[in-house]
C-alpha cells in the first residue's frame, strides 16, 4: 500500500463533473506516477482544461475522490492545494501583469513563506529575512527558465513566449511535487516550442511530477513517458506514446472531432 | 495630444493658483459680519432664503449710509449643511476674517456644533436655528456665554399646537415627522411635552426627506383613529404628506403642520389639498393679516414687499430668522461698535427688539427672547392663511 | 516597480513638520493648518481605501460607516460615560475591525458592482442607525459636547497641536501601509487584483488577505472618526452619509488608485477644493467641481499621481 | 371617522408599493440598457427622472404647452442630455476602467444638478396629475388616478422595451453588443453609435419615469441621488443586465417599504429594503434573475 502512495502522486477514481446538468467528466479514472510526465490529449471540449479544475481546486467534482499522496483532495480550496505541493499553469496566459517578472516568480514563493500583515508592517527583521531569501531563490529560478536578465521588466511587456515560460517558472517557485501545465506551448513558433519542451524535461529531470495539457502532438509525443485521452468527459486510451498513438478509438475520436 | 498636454498644464495651473488666490476683503473703517447658512445642499431651503434676506437687509443699510457712517461688510460662507465646513467656515470668519459678530448657521445641529468655537474665541453668535439646546446648557442649566438665536423654539410651535388642540377637546393624536433634523427635534419636543397638555400619542411615524409617497404611514395612522395628526416636516415632502391626507379621505382627522409650513408656496403647492390645515406662524408670514396696531406690522409688511420684489418668490418663515439676526447685530454694532465683548453684552440686555418673528426681550437667562405670542395659529382658507378666532 | 522612495516621505514629513509655520507667515492662508487637520482625518481613511480598491481591488462603498462608527464610540463613550478618550479609540477600531469582518466574510465574496451595491447597503444602514437610534446618537441634530484630547496633562486643544497628532497618525499609517505593499503581503494583494485564479492557484488564500485589507480600512477609518469626533466636539449622522463614501472614491479616484501617494494627494486635494478654493465660485461651486472631476476623470486615468509618470514620459521622447 | 380594516390597510400598502416601485423599476431599466451596452453603471440616472419632471414643470406649466406637447418635447429634450453625456464625458475616456467610469457619471450628476439648481431654483415644482385629483376607492384602500398612470407608463415602457429588443434590427444590434461587443463590431455594427442609442434610450426612459412621478410627489433639483440609489439597489435586485429583474427588483423594493413603514417601523422602512437586499446577494450573488455569467464582470 506505502509502495503504491510512493509510486502514484495523484490518483482520480470516480470523478465525475456536471455543470447545469451538461456532464463534462464522466467516472475518470486515473494515476499519476511519480517522477513522470503525463499528458491529457483530447480534442475541445474534451474536459481537459475543466480536468485540472478540479485538480487544482477550483472546482469541486460533483462526485468521486481525487488522491494526492494518498490523501483526498477534492474538497480542498484552491490555494489550500497549493500547499499540498500541486502548482498549476493556465491555458490563457494568467500571469499578474501589474508585476515585475521577478516579483511574479516571487509571488510562486508564497506557500513556502508565512507572511503576516502586522510583521510586514512593521518591517519585523524576521519578515526582512523572508524577503530576502524569497528574492534569491526567485532570482535562482529566473536563470533556470532563461529570463534572468528580463527580471525588472513588467510581465504585461514579454513576448507570448516568454510569457509561457514565465508562467512555468511561477508555477515552480513553489517547489510542487506534481506541476500542471495547461497548454505550455499553444500559440509558440517552433523555437520557442522547443525551449518549453526541453524546459519541461529539465523540471522532470528534477523530480518534479508533470501532468500536461497540451494540443502539439509532437510535443506530446517527444516528451511524455505516459498519455491519457478523453473525448466527451470520458477516458478512451491510456498508455505509452506509441501505444496511444496506434489506438484505432484515438483516431476515430479526433477525425470525428474534425468532421 | 499637444491638446491634451496644454490641459494637462492648464489643471496643474489651476491648481496651483487656487493655492495662492485669495480674497482681498480689506474696506478700511467697515464693520464686518460674517454669515455661515446652508445656501446649498440638503437645507438650502432655510439658508438660501436667509442669505437673500440678509442680502437685502446689508444693501439697505448700507443704501442708507451704513452704521455710524461705517460700512457694514457681510461675508457669507456656504457650509452646505456639512458639519465640517460650518466649523471650518466659522473659524475663518473669526481668525482670518476677523468678523465683530457671526450669524447663523441655519440648522440646529451645525449650531451646536460651533458653540464651542464661539465661546472659546469669545464672539457673538447668533444662530439662525430652532432647536432650545443651542441657547440652554444642559450641564449648567444658563444659556452659552456668547451665543444668541432668533428663530421661535420648536417647544414654542408645539405649545401652541398643543393648546390649540386642547382648547377644541382633543387629546387622541398621531405624529409623522421627517428624519431630518427639524424634523426629530420636533418629534422630541411633541413627545417631551404630551404628558404636560394630556395628549395621548397613538401613532409615531417617519419618512426620509427624498420619499416620494407617505401613504403607507398615513394609512397605518388611520387605523388608529387619532382626532388630529401633527407633522412636522419642511420641504417638498410636507406637501406630499397633505396631499396624501386629504386623497386618503382623511380630512375628518384634523392635520396640524409645523411652522416649517410657512410659506405661501406650500399652499399653491398642495394643489387645494391644503384647506383646512392649521399651522402655527410667526408675524412676518402673515404681515397683511395683521392689524394695523399689531407693532409688527410695519418691519413684516416692508420685509414682505421688499423681498418678493427683489427675488420674485414667495417669503419663506426662514429669510426673517436672517432679517432678525443681522438687525440684532446691526443695531449692537450701532451702539457699541466693533467690541464683542460689548456687543455680546448689548444682545443680552436688549429689550423690546421688533423683528419678524416677535418682540424680543433678552436677559442673562433667555438668550432667545421670544415668548409663545411669537406664534399664531392659522389656517388655510381659500388658498391663503386665515387666522384662527 | 512598486518600490516607493524613502526621499520623497522624508519631503513629504519635513513639509508636513514646517507648514504651519509656513501658513503663519502668509496672512492670506493663516487658516490652512485647520483645514489640513481635516485632510489629514480624511488621508487616514484614503490611505486604507487605495489598498483595498487600487491594491487588492475592491471596491467599498460604505466606508463612511466606519468613519462613523469610530466617531460615534468616541463620541457616546466619552460624553456620556465619561470614558478615557484614548482607550474609546482603541474599542472604536476594535468593533470596526469586528463589524467590517463580520459583513466582509459575505459582502467581499460579491464582485463589481455587486460588492459596491452591498458595501453601499451597509452604509445606508449604518447611516440610518446613527439617524434613528435618538437616544445613543442624539438623532439628526448630532451630539454635541464631547471633549478633546489630551495626553498626559498636555490639552491638544490649539489648531497647531491637533494637526501635528493627526500627521503623526497619518504618518505612521503612510509607512506601516507602504511597508505593507513592498512586503509579501502587498504582492499578493496585487495578484489577487490581477488574477484571482491565478493568485489562489499559487496559495494564496484570496478570500483571507481580502478581508485583512477590509479590517485594516475599516480600522483606519475608526481612527480617523475618533480624531474627527474629538476635534470638532460634534458629531451629526449627515457627516457619514452615502456622499461621504462617495467623496472619498472621487479622493482616491482624482489621486490615482494604483498609488499610494494618490491617497494624499487626492485626500488633500478633495478638501481644500470643497472647504476652500471654490468657495469663491458660489452660486457656481458645485458645477466647477463637478467639471473639475470629469476634467481630471478624462484626461487623467492615473489621477494626479500619474502625472510625474506622463510628464516624464514627454522629455523621454 | 370610520374604521379602516386590516385588508384594506394592506392593499392600500400594496399599491403604494407598486407605484413608488415602478418609479424604481423605471430607474432601474435605464441603468441596464446603458449596462447591457457598456458595463457602466450611469448614476447620472438619477437626475434623468428629475430633468424630466422639472422640464415637463417647465413646458406644461411655465410655458402652457398642452401634456400632449409637452410630453414628447420633454423626452426628446433630456434624450439630448443623454446624448450629450455619452459624447462628452463617456466617449473621451480614454483608459475605461469601471471606476473611473462611475467617476465620470457621478461627475456628471454633479454637473446636472447644479446646472438644474441654477436654471430652477432650489424649490420643488409641482405638475397638474394628468386625470385630475380625485381619488378612487378600491375596496376601502384609496387610489389616487396618477397611481395608475406611473403604473401604466412602467407596463407601456416593458412592452416597448421587449419589441425594440426583439423585432427591431437596431434593438438586435444593441443586444449584440450587449453579449460581445468585438463580435458585433466584426459583423458591422457601430459600437459607438449604440452606446450614444444606449444613453439616449435610458435618458428617455428616465424623463418618463420624472414625468411620471412629478404630480405625486412634486420634483426639486436634488431628488436625483436618491433615485439613482434606489434604482441600482433595484438594478442588482433583479440581477444586473435582467430587464424582467430591474422591474420585479424595483417592485419588490417598494413594496418592502411600504409594508415595512406601515406594519413595522417607519423610521427603518430603507434599511428593510437594504436588509432584503443583502440577504439575497449573500445567498445568490447574481440577484435573483440574474444570470452568473454577466455576474461575472469586470474588476475595479
Amino acid at each position: 500500500m506505502s509502495a503504491d502512495i510512493e509510486e502514484n502522486v495523484l490518483e482520480l477514481q470516480g470523478v465525475v463533473m456536471t455543470f447545469g446538468g451538461l456532464m463534462v467528466l464522466n467516472n475518470l479514472n486515473f494515476k499519476v506516477r511519480r517522477g513522470t510526465i503525463k499528458a491529457i490529449i483530447g480534442p475541445n471540449g474534451a474536459g481537459k482544461t475543466t480536468l485540472f479544475n478540479v485538480i487544482t481546486g477550483s472546482f469541486s467534482p460533483t462526485e468521486g475522490t481525487v488522491m494526492f499522496k494518498g490523501r483526498p483532495i477534492q474538497d480542498l480550496k484552491a490555494h489550500k492545494i497549493a500547499y499540498q505541493g500541486i502548482s498549476r499553469t493556465f491555458q490563457t496566459v494568467e500571469l499578474f501583469g501589474n508585476m515585475t517578472v521577478l516579483e511574479n516568480v516571487m509571488l510562486g514563493c508564497h506557500t513556502r513563506v508565512r507572511t503576516s500583515f502586522m510583521a510586514s508592517g512593521l518591517v519585523l527583521p524576521q519578515s526582512r529575512r523572508k524577503e530576502k531569501r524569497i528574492r534569491e531563490s526567485a532570482l535562482k529560478i529566473l536563470k533556470f527558465i532563461g529570463l534572468a536578465d528580463k527580471f525588472k521588466d513588467s510581465a504585461d511587456s514579454l513576448p507570448l513566449g516568454e510569457q509561457k515560460l514565465l508562467e512555468i517558472g511561477r508555477a515552480l517557485a513553489s517547489e510542487p511535487e506534481l506541476i500542471c501545465l495547461d497548454e505550455p506551448a499553444a500559440g509558440l513558433n517552433e523555437t520557442e516550442t522547443h525551449l518549453a519542451s526541453s524546459l519541461i524535461k529539465a523540471i522532470n529531470a528534477k523530480g518534479t511530477t508533470v501532468l500536461l495539457v497540451e494540443h502539439d502532438m509532437k510535443v506530446v509525443m517527444n516528451i511524455s513517458d505516459e498519455i491519457l485521452v478523453l473525448n466527451y468527459g470520458q477516458k478512451i486510451a491510456e498508455g505509452p506514446p506509441e501505444d496511444v498513438r496506434n489506438n484505432p478509438g484515438v483516431i476515430d475520436a479526433y477525425l470525428g472531432g474534425v468532421a | 495630444m499637444t491638446f491634451r498636454r496644454i490641459s494637462i498644464i492648464t489643471t496643474i495651473c489651476f491648481f496651483a493658483i487656487g493655492l495662492l488666490v485669495s480674497q482681498v476683503n480689506a474696506f478700511e473703517g467697515s464693520y464686518k459680519v460674517g454669515a455661515v447658512f446652508s445656501v446649498t445642499g440638503r437645507a438650502s431651503f432655510l439658508g438660501d432664503p436667509e442669505k437673500k434676506t440678509v442680502e437685502m437687509l446689508a444693501e439697505k443699510i448700507n443704501a442708507a449710509g451704513g452704521i455710524n457712517g461705517k460700512k457694514l461688510e457681510l461675508i457669507i460662507y456656504d457650509d452646505e449643511g456639512d458639519a465640517t465646513k460650518c466649523n471650518l467656515a466659522v473659524k475663518k470668519l473669526i481668525t482670518r476674517d476677523k468678523v465683530c459678530a457671526v450669524i447663523g448657521p441655519s440648522l440646529s445641529g451645525l449650531s451646536l456644533a460651533v458653540i464651542p468655537v464661539a465661546e472659546k474665541h469669545k464672539i457673538p453668535l447668533v444662530s439662525c436655528a430652532a432647536s432650545y439646546k443651542i441657547v440652554y446648557n444642559e450641564k449648567t442649566g444658563k444659556p452659552y456665554k456668547y451665543v444668541f438665536k432668533t428663530p421661535q423654539s420648536d417647544s414654542m410651535a408645539v405649545e401652541a399646537i398643543y393648546k390649540h388642540l386642547k382648547n377644541k377637546g382633543i387629546n387622541k393624536i398621531a405624529i409623522i415627522s421627517v428624519t431630518s433634523g427639524f424634523g426629530a427635534s420636533g418629534r422630541s419636543e411633541l413627545i417631551r411635552l404630551a404628558p404636560k397638555y394630556n395628549m395621548n400619542i397613538v401613532a409615531d411615524e417617519k419618512y426620509g426627506p427624498k420619499d416620494t409617497d407617505m401613504t403607507a404611514q398615513l394609512t397605518k395612522i388611520k387605523g388608529k383613529t387619532p382626532a388630529a395628526i401633527i407633522s412636522w416636516s419642511i420641504g417638498p415632502t410636507q406637501v406630499t404628506v397633505t396631499r396624501n391626507w386629504r386623497d386618503l379621505g382623511m380630512t375628518g382627522i384634523s392635520l396640524y403642520q409645523s411652522h416649517g409650513f410657512g410659506s405661501r408656496k406650500n399652499i399653491k403647492l398642495a394643489a387645494g389639498a391644503a384647506e383646512g390645515v392649521f399651522c402655527p406662524l410667526g408675524a412676518c408670514n402673515i404681515a397683511e393679516l395683521l392689524p394695523a396696531d399689531h407693532p409688527q406690522k410695519s418691519v413684516t409688511t416692508d420685509y414682505l414687499k421688499n423681498y418678493t420684489a427683489k427675488y420674485n418668490e414667495p417669503l419663506s418663515s426662514f429669510g426673517g430668522h436672517g432679517w432678525d439676526a443681522l438687525m440684532l447685530v446691526s443695531k449692537a454694532l450701532e451702539s457699541v461698535g466693533c467690541d464683542k465683548a460689548a456687543i455680546r453684552d448689548y444682545i443680552e440686555n436688549k429689550k423690546g427688539f421688533v423683528g419678524q418673528h416677535g418682540l424680543f426681550n433678552f436677559s442673562p437667562d433667555d438668550h432667545n427672547g421670544l415668548t409663545q405670542e411669537a406664534f399664531q395659529m392659522v389656517i388655510v382658507k381659500g388658498d391663503d392663511w386665515a387666522l384662527v378666532d | 516597480m512598486l518600490r516607493i522612495a524613502k526621499l520623497p516621505i522624508a519631503v513629504f514629513a519635513l513639509f508636513i513638520i514646517i507648514f504651519p509655520w509656513i501658513a503663519h507667515q502668509i496672512p492670506t492662508i493663516e487658516h490652512y493648518p485647520d483645514i489640513m487637520v481635516f485632510a489629514g482625518i480624511y488621508c487616514l481613511i484614503t490611505i486604507g481605501l487605495s489598498l483595498l480598491m487600487g491594491y487588492a481591488g475592491q471596491i467599498s462603498l460604505g466606508q463612511a460607516a466606519f468613519f462613523g462608527i469610530g466617531a460615534y464610540i468616541s463620541g457616546i463613550l466619552t460624553a456620556n460615560y465619561g470614558m478615557n478618550a484614548w482607550a474609546c479609540m482603541v474599542i472604536g477600531m476594535a468593533v470596526a475591525a469586528a463589524v467590517a469582518a463580520l459583513v466582509g466574510t459575505p459582502s467581499l465574496k460579491l464582485k463589481g458592482h455587486y460588492l459596491a451595491m452591498a458595501t453601499l447597503a451597509f452604509g445606508i444602514i449604518i447611516f440610518i442607525i446613527f439617524n434613528e437610534e435618538i437616544e445613543w446618537t442624539g438623532g439628526p441634530d448630532g451630539m454635541s459636547g464631547i471633549p478633546g484630547l489630551s495626553l498626559l496633562g498636555f490639552e491638544f486643544d490649539s489648531v497647531e497641536s491637533y494637526y501635528y497628532l493627526v500627521w503623526g497618525f497619518v504618518l505612521v499609517a503612510f509607512i506601516f501601509t507602504v511597508n505593507v505593499i513592498q512586503s509579501g503581503t502587498g504582492r499578493a494583494l496585487r495578484a489577487i487584483h490581477a488574477s484571482e485564479p491565478a493568485a489562489s492557484a499559487m496559495g494564496v488564500d484570496v478570500s483571507k488577505f481580502k478581508i485583512i485589507i477590509f479590517v485594516y480600512s475599516a480600522v483606519l477609518g475608526s481612527l480617523a472618526g475618533s480624531l474627527y469626533a474629538h476635534y470638532l466636539n460634534f458629531i451629526n449622522p449627515s457627516t457619514f452619509d452615502l456622499f461621504f463614501s462617495i467623496k472619498l472614491l472621487i479622493m482616491i479616484a482624482l489621486g490615482g488608485m494604483h498609488n499610494i501617494w494618490g491617497a494624499i494627494i487626492g485626500a488633500c486635494l478633495i478638501t481644500f477644493l470643497s472647504y476652500e478654493w471654490l468657495h469663491y465660485f458660489e452660486e457656481f461651486e458645485v458645477i466647477v467641481y463637478g467639471a473639475i472631476l470629469l476634467f481630471v476623470t478624462v484626461l487623467l486615468p492615473d489621477g494626479l499621481a500619474g502625472v510625474p509618470g506622463i510628464v516624464k514620459g514627454w522629455f523621454r521622447r | 371617522m370610520e374604521k379602516i380594516t386590516l385588508a384594506s390597510q394592506l392593499l392600500q400598502y400594496l399599491i403604494t408599493g407598486l407605484t413608488v416601485g415602478s418609479v424604481y423599476a423605471m430607474v432601474a431599466v435605464g441603468f441596464n440598457i446603458i449596462y447591457n451596452v457598456t458595463e457602466i453603471i450611469n448614476f447620472a440616472q438619477g437626475e434623468f427622472v428629475m430633468l424630466g419632471g422639472l422640464t415637463m414643470v417647465s413646458l406644461h406649466v411655465a410655458m402652457g404647452l398642452p401634456i400632449i406637447l409637452a410630453f414628447p418635447v420633454t423626452i426628446v429634450l433630456v434624450t439630448v442630455i443623454g446624448i450629450l453625456i455619452d459624447r462628452f464625458a463617456i466617449c473621451p475616456i480614454r483608459r475605461p476602467s469601471v471606476l473611473t467610469l462611475i467617476i465620470a457619471t457621478i461627475a456628471v450628476s454633479i454637473i446636472i444638478k447644479g446646472t438644474a439648481s441654477f436654471i430652477w431654483g432650489k424649490n420643488p415644482f409641482d405638475l397638474p396629475a394628468f386625470s385630475g385629483r380625485n381619488p378612487i376607492n378600491i375596496l376601502g384602500a384609496v387610489v389616487q388616478p396618477q397611481y395608475f398612470w406611473v403604473i401604466g407608463f412602467l407596463v407601456i415602457t416593458a412592452i416597448a422595451l421587449s419589441i425594440f429588443f426583439d423585432r427591431t434590427i437596431i434593438g438586435k444590434a444593441m443586444r449584440a453588443c450587449a453579449d460581445n461587443a468585438n463580435a458585433a463590431s466584426l459583423v458591422g455594427i457601430n459600437v459607438k453609435k449604440m452606446i450614444l442609442l444606449s444613453f439616449a434610450l435610458s435618458a428617455a426612459i428616465g424623463a418618463v419615469a420624472g414625468i411620471a412621478i412629478t404630480p405625486i410627489s412634486l420634483m426639486e433639483y436634488d431628488r436625483g441621488a436618491m433615485l439613482a440609489v434606489k434604482g441600482f439597489g433595484a438594478v442588482i435586485l433583479g440581477g444586473l443586465g435582467s430587464f424582467p429583474g430591474a422591474i420585479l427588483g424595483g417592485l419588490i423594493i417598494g413594496s418592502i417599504e411600504s409594508f415595512g413603514a406601515g406594519l413595522v417601523h417607519s423610521g427603518y422602512k430603507d434599511a428593510f429594503a437594504l436588509i432584503v437586499l443583502l440577504v439575497i446577494l449573500f445567498f445568490k450573488p447574481s440577484g435573483l434573475l440574474g444570470n452568473i455569467e454577466i455576474s461575472r464582470i469586470k474588476r475595479f
